[in-house]
């Protein structure tokens, strides 16, 4: 079980700000591919996965090969915007 | 080094008064305050910053550390807001302290550079329609200088 | 543009909120303040400023424009103090407004580099004894990237 | 008739901060050389060159081949370090 948190537009495509996934992906871009199948709101939310970024564990990562096993907690968001 | 998370507002001027009192024989105080200016429409009614909670000081406190690894610094203050704000509003404030201005200055614009792209903010315009701000390829230019 | 050249202390803060203020959406506000710092010997009981009054507002005024010509600045301020000063007393600030903080803080650090070593002041120390502080060359080189 | 001002050490090493100068000189070149040839606080003062700035006018000048003539002051300082 894992935390998936969901910032900014691609929480509000999803329609949720957080939730508990049980899954068994090794990586960030599996996960994705996981919850991207599960309906048309995360086929949207993940749909340019190019416009995504993703922290495991509260850092950011460099890209979506990013490992996830032992991980507590995943987020998805848009680039950042902050300054 | 303090770095401060709110969603109230503060006032910049007590701020720098206050990061100053603080020092002791530093030559120079940088400080750059980010104010919530209009959209390009002309009509904004608010600013809506959202935030990562768990990661948004962690963050902030590792480009923090990065910055005086980086130069000879005495001193960081980061404030940034979160929540609704309004035209005009202060979103956020850094200051630097240093013996020379040279890395004040360079110090405070690598603190906006990073916060601008490796903060977990974003930020939702609410004007005629509500949108949410796209980052800019020039804000992730901006990191290759460093 | 503001341009104040006295021999009174100011009070950074106050100054800054008042400029801000006096602005209308601009999103950077940048400011920069100078503070007696010790000498090397660490036994500064002093430091007095001699400026050339018929020239200094002058010159400064011509500075400020240069960089208003430069970047897409909303405004300017430059306080700059004269006579005799104390330890961690403010010497002087600059403050910039624009829309994008790369132009409040190039402008602010162009300003900087101009005051330092083209506005007509000079600072002696004094301490165990008096000694004009010698211009840097690094300073004078400073110039050479704008 | 010429207004000649001087700041700093250039003020302490003459011992005066301005005085009015009856000159022919055309440059701030020749202004120098007249008045280092004054006496021994004058020559101190003005024993190097490329240690002193000169404004002309309230206006830096570039090099001492400045020309004067026509100016109501002239200004000889140590270079500026404000800021």
């Amino acid at each position: 079980m894992i935390d998936v948190l969901y910032f900014a537009w691609v929480r509000e495509r999803i329609g949720l700000p957080s939730e508990r996934v049980d899954t068994q992906a090794q990586t960030v871009g599996e996960l994705v591919a996981e919850l991207a199948a599960r309906d048309d709101r995360y086929a949207a939310a993940f749909a340019d996965v190019t416009a995504l970024r993703a922290a495991v564990d509260q850092e950011l990562v460099d890209d979506f090969s990013a490992p996830i096993t032992g991980a507590r907690e995943v987020a998805f968001f848009p680039p950042m915007t902050g300054g | 080094m303090e770095i401060r998370v709110q969603s109230q507002p503060f006032d910049a001027g007590a701020e720098l008064n206050q990061f100053t009192s603080a020092q002791s024989s530093v030559g120079a105080i940088v400080s750059f305050s980010g104010i919530v200016r209009n959209n390009s429409a002309g009509d904004l009614r608010a600013m809506e910053i959202e935030h990562y909670p768990a990661m948004t000081e962690k963050a902030i406190t590792a480009i923090a550390q990065q910055a005086q690894d980086r130069w000879d610094l005495a001193d960081v203050l980061v404030i940034h807001r979160f929540g609704l704000l309004h035209l005009d509003d202060p979103i956020m404030m850094v200051a630097t302290a240093a013996r020379h201005r040279v890395a004040a200055f360079a110090a405070a614009e690598f603190l906006m550079d990073y916060l601008k792209s490796r903060a977990p903010f974003w930020k939702k315009e609410h004007g005629g329609h509500a949108e949410w701000v796209a980052a800019q390829q020039s804000d992730e230019d901006a990191l290759q200088r460093w």
